[in-house]
């Protein structure tokens, strides 16, 4: 039944000051790059990617940026929100070297992926990006599950720049089989003209506004009608190539069209 | 050889399966997505004059028997709705623009809009059952049902298919109001307005509360409209609510519809549910010696 | 201590679960029993003027969300109905009295009748959806509802719940009627207007083709149809359409009723669907620390 | 799913002028002394036991009676009926010898029940009685199952006599441990005093009019609600000693009381 479970937080981590975990009893299999609908009970219901999968129990990562994530920001522990899922699909690993880039909160999805390589004996790279040393999070977990790579716009910690810069440098350096992402739309799709023009695997977990997280409404479309929620959010290399909305433009909660940059 | 071929008033489907409004109707790549699944026609989401971002989430949940929504009629307006209709030249099957508007003079607007836009026939939505000021207010009223048909009748010279409700009022009256206003043919029914109260909240599940609910639950309370309607009235009937399988077609065929709408089933079957209804009902039609639709069409109204 | 207790208008209940009209309410035998298997209060099959023989079978199929059924209001009538309720004396638990008629008359004198025959409220059967001149017409029309809540009010002094359809008509605007007749509370909903057709037969498979559509399936229509009652009238709204599970019951009463009652559930549950209903609501009324049905009543409206 | 299936008759046997057994597909397990509902298109719906159960298929034995059974009767294979079921309860077959008495169309449930008394290795014994010889039927196929007597009210064949007396001496000279019946109303409640009496076990398969056969609309009721779609049509002596109504009153199709007799 896709239907809210309502629960109780059990856990709230502070990632740093602008992101937080929230740990929550989840009893189905979920996979990393799989997402969640969090109730908000009176306010909304949004998508939120896994973060840490443990027994009985997920997180997910947040970035206060609205009327929902702030009132989860607000919420403390045994406080009730709903959940439903597991939804989308999740992250395919393949072959023996991954790149993993993440950008701001996109960085979240990538933790429980790149622990699942490494516990299939996969040899990790990983970019996180922040706009600024304080907006980084994970760095401690990210450490332990390959060569880690850091950058940030302001030069604040890490390298400076963008993540697609350094990513396209580490791809050149590395030669990984296939790259792993999650951010902005804008470096996703670099990453994907950088892995075409190189023949690297590549996979992107999209994100488009939600409503029903049923396939139904087609508000999370992208390309020739795939559903976010569904197919999504986790594309291939081919099927973003054909989408000729993918770093062009998303939609607002109307429908309406809003382009990128 | 069986033909599953069907006639809407003007419109010629290659099979009676329609997609319903508000399911993957509102962007250019899922209208096409759904006609290269085998879909013998769509309809959009319902388009008004201006842009709407709906209700907040949760807009749309699985209940027991069905799916309960509240959208609250998002779309991208009329104006930037043209974007999508531009992009999807190379389907080839009817796409029927679904509007809805506060009166006559809006649905007129619209309609002709759509006509424009070179879209193939007219959908009223008529009967939103969550959305206050639009749909439930109007279509429960037969004079105000006959009174939009007609002013949309005047503005457009595609078919027109009003969307009925069995939420207020007999659908019956309704429907013969629809037709006295000129209507090309009916579609029945929209969803039910109801309420799932979650026992852990003590709310209402939906943000909105009320919402319309969909699927399989409702399948007997629409057979039944559409039954009353094919008996009732003259032109044809379009039925919706719950098909999920071939003998779910065959039934609303049986009562009397020229063809079906397919919604919530695109939850449950996947979008390969226009396909696979087409090849039961192929199968069945074989087997019972029917040659095309219109052979067993309505024979339970005897 | 949890109390499950609860009123309607002046009956007093041991706790909310009624025996809806129609099941295994026409016998003597079996209101006793029903009685001893824990229901809160138990309604009468719904009784007439004169002995009526009901539609031919098939009068009631199970279908995939529910039971479909047109039994035709057999009845005894009223005259020999009064040999049930001189057997029922042992019966501890309030017995309402439904009655049907074709108009205010009589039910006025079916009422009367009731009465007399010492039973504890009457509920009036304004809505069966499929026994043409009774129920669906005059349940449709406000000003009918309120001139035979009005008639019988003045020929009875116990109380008396008109049962309301969700078929035809905005139901708040019947049940509003309901009220300024007098009703001490209002029932909500009688089964829903439905229809099978079996693809097989090709025929629709009730003998009277139409019938009520109940259980599961029209619960999220019912459970909005007793929240917006509560929300707009003053007097005691009782909840039914698929309660089979304590917590449907407790969503009814989150929704505002202050009893439901349970047909279709006898079916999928067996007698026991009344103490199991009364011992999963206990057990969450003591784990959310409610500790009477008023406690959380009506929650959901605010 | 309480829902009619819809078969075509595969075999019709005349098992004498009045009395025919139409043989259907019927793929579920069904006990001696459960009922189908038999629809006859346009027509009616009627409660009907099975009176021989083979593999992937049943017969019911009826008697033509009124519209239902009139239009079955003229009914020919490969034309279409309903059936739901299997219904209600079958007969328990308790202790070592069991007599059987039947009367009228009430002989049609006890060949299955009294084949498979046999199979259970039970020595039976059977009084089939009918008014007449010409109403006799299933004589040929009880005489494989046990020491059968029959009995006729004009004594045209077997002995002369009410089936009830003829029962009753059987009764006293057979020493049964058990009576099993199925029959005129009146007939069973005098086995029942009978075994009473004697303290003999006892079951008795009970008609009554019918309409839902979903244990819902109460139509069928005996004693304190006893319905017998669901708790029947097989009562034990114990039950049907506490229904006052029993072998006194049944209901026509309104619910109003028919007395007996
Ligand atoms: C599959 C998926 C996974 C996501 N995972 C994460 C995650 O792990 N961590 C995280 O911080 N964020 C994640 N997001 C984004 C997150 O859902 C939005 O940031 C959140 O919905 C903002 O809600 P708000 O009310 O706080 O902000 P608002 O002020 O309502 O909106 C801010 C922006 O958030 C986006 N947004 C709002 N509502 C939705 C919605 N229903 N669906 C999609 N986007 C919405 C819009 O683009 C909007 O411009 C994910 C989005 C998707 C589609
Ligand atoms: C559990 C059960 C098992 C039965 N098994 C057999 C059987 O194996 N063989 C057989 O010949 N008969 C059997 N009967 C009786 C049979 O159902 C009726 O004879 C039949 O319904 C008559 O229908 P009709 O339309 O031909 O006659 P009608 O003219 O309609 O009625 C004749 C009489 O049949 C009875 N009857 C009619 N409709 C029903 C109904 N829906 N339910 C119960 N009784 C009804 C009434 O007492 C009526 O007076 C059984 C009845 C029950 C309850
Ligand atoms: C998510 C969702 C959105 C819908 N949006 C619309 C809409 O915009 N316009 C409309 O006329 N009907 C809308 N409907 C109603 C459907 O078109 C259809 O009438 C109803 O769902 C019953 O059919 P089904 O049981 O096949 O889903 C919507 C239904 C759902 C589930
Ligand atoms: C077999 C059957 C008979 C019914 N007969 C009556 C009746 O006589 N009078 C009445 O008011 N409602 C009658 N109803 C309707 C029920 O009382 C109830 O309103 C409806 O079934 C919805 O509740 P449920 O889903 O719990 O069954 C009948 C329902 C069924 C299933
Ligand atoms: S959110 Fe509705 S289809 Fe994806
Ligand atoms: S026939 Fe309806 S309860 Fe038995």
């Amino acid at each position: 039944m896709n239907y809210p479970e309502i629960v109780r937080i059990k856990e709230i981590v502070e990632e740093n000051p602008y992101v937080k975990s929230i740990f929550i009893p989840f009893s189905k299999t979920i996979e990393p790059g799989q997402f969640i609908m969090v109730l908000i009970p009176g306010v909304d219901e949004i998508p939120m990617s896994v973060s840490r999968i443990k027994d009985g129990e997920i997180s997910f990562t947040f970035k206060r940026v609205g009327d929902a994530t702030g009132k989860l920001f607000e919420m403390e522990i045994g406080d009730v929100i709903g959940v439903r899922g597991p939804l989308g699909n999740g992250f395919e690993l393949r072959g023996e070297r991954i790149l993993f880039v993440g950008g701001g909160t996109g960085i979240a999805p990538l933790l429980p992926a790149a622990e699942k390589a490494k516990h299939l004996g996969k040899e990790n790279i990983i970019v996180i990006g922040a706009k600024t040393k304080d907006e980084l999070f994970f760095v401690g977990e990210m450490k332990k599950l390959g060569k880690l790579i850091i950058s940030t716009d302001d030069g604040s910690e890490g390298e400076k720049g963008l993540a697609a810069d350094i990513a396209e440098r580490v791809i050149d350096e590395e030669k990984p089989d296939m790259v792993v992402t999650c951010g902005p739309e804008l470096m996703m799709k670099r990453l994907l003209d950088i892995c075409v023009e190189r023949g690297i695997d590549f996979q992107a977990s999209v994100e488009r506004y939600m409503k029903c997280a049923l396939g139904l409404c087609g508000q999370c479309c992208i390309g020739e009608g795939l559903r976010v929620c569904k197919e999504g959010p986790v594309f291939d290399k081919d099927t973003l190539i054909k989408c000729s909305d993918f770093g062009v433009f998303t939609r607002d909660a109307s429908g309406r069209r809003v382009y990128f940059g | 050889m069986v033909n599953i071929g069907t006639r809407i008033s003007e419109l010629k489907l290659r099979n009676p399966t329609i997609l319903a409004s508000g399911i993957l109707g509102e962007t250019s790549g899922s209208m096409k997505r759904v006609a290269s699944c085998g879909a013998g026609a769509i309809v959009t989401k319902s388009i008004g004059m201006k842009p709407r971002e709906g209700y907040p989430n949760p807009t749309a949940v699985e209940i027991e028997c069905g799916i309960l929504n509240s959208m609250g009629l998002p779309n991208p307006g009329i104006e930037e709705f043209k974007k999508e209709i531009d992009e999807i030249d190379e389907i080839d099957i009817p796409v029927i623009g679904s509007i809805f508007g506060k009166d006559e003079k809006e649905f007129a607007f619209l309609a002709k809009k759509m006509e424009e836009y070179g879209l193939d026939a007219i959908e009223l939505n008529l009967s939103c059952p969550h959305a206050r000021g639009y749909g439930l207010e109007i279509g429960s009223s037969p004079d105000i049902v006959r009174e939009v048909v007609r002013e949309v009748k005047k503005k457009v010279s595609i078919p027109v298919f009003p969307k009925l409700s069995a939420n207020a009022g007999d659908i019956v009256d309704i429907g013969k109001a629809a037709e006295e206003g000129g209507a090309d043919g009916v579609v029945a029914i929209n969803s039910l307005r109801a309420m799932k109260i979650d026992i852990h909240l003590k709310k209402p599940i939906l943000y909105n509360r009320v919402g319309g609910y969909s699927g399989k639950g409702i399948k007997p309370v629409a057979v039944r409209c559409v039954y009353e309607l094919s008996r009732e009235l003259d032109i044809p009937v379009i039925g919706v609510g719950g098909v999920e399988t071939w003998e779910d077609a065959v039934e609303y065929i049986l009562a009397g519809a020229c063809a079906v709408q397919i919604g919530a089933a695109v939850y449950y079957r996947g979008l390969s549910v226009f396909a696979e209804i087409c090849e039961g009902m192929k199968r069945w039609m074989e087997e019972n010696g029917f040659e095309s639709i219109e052979d067993f069409r309505g024979v339970a109204l005897k």
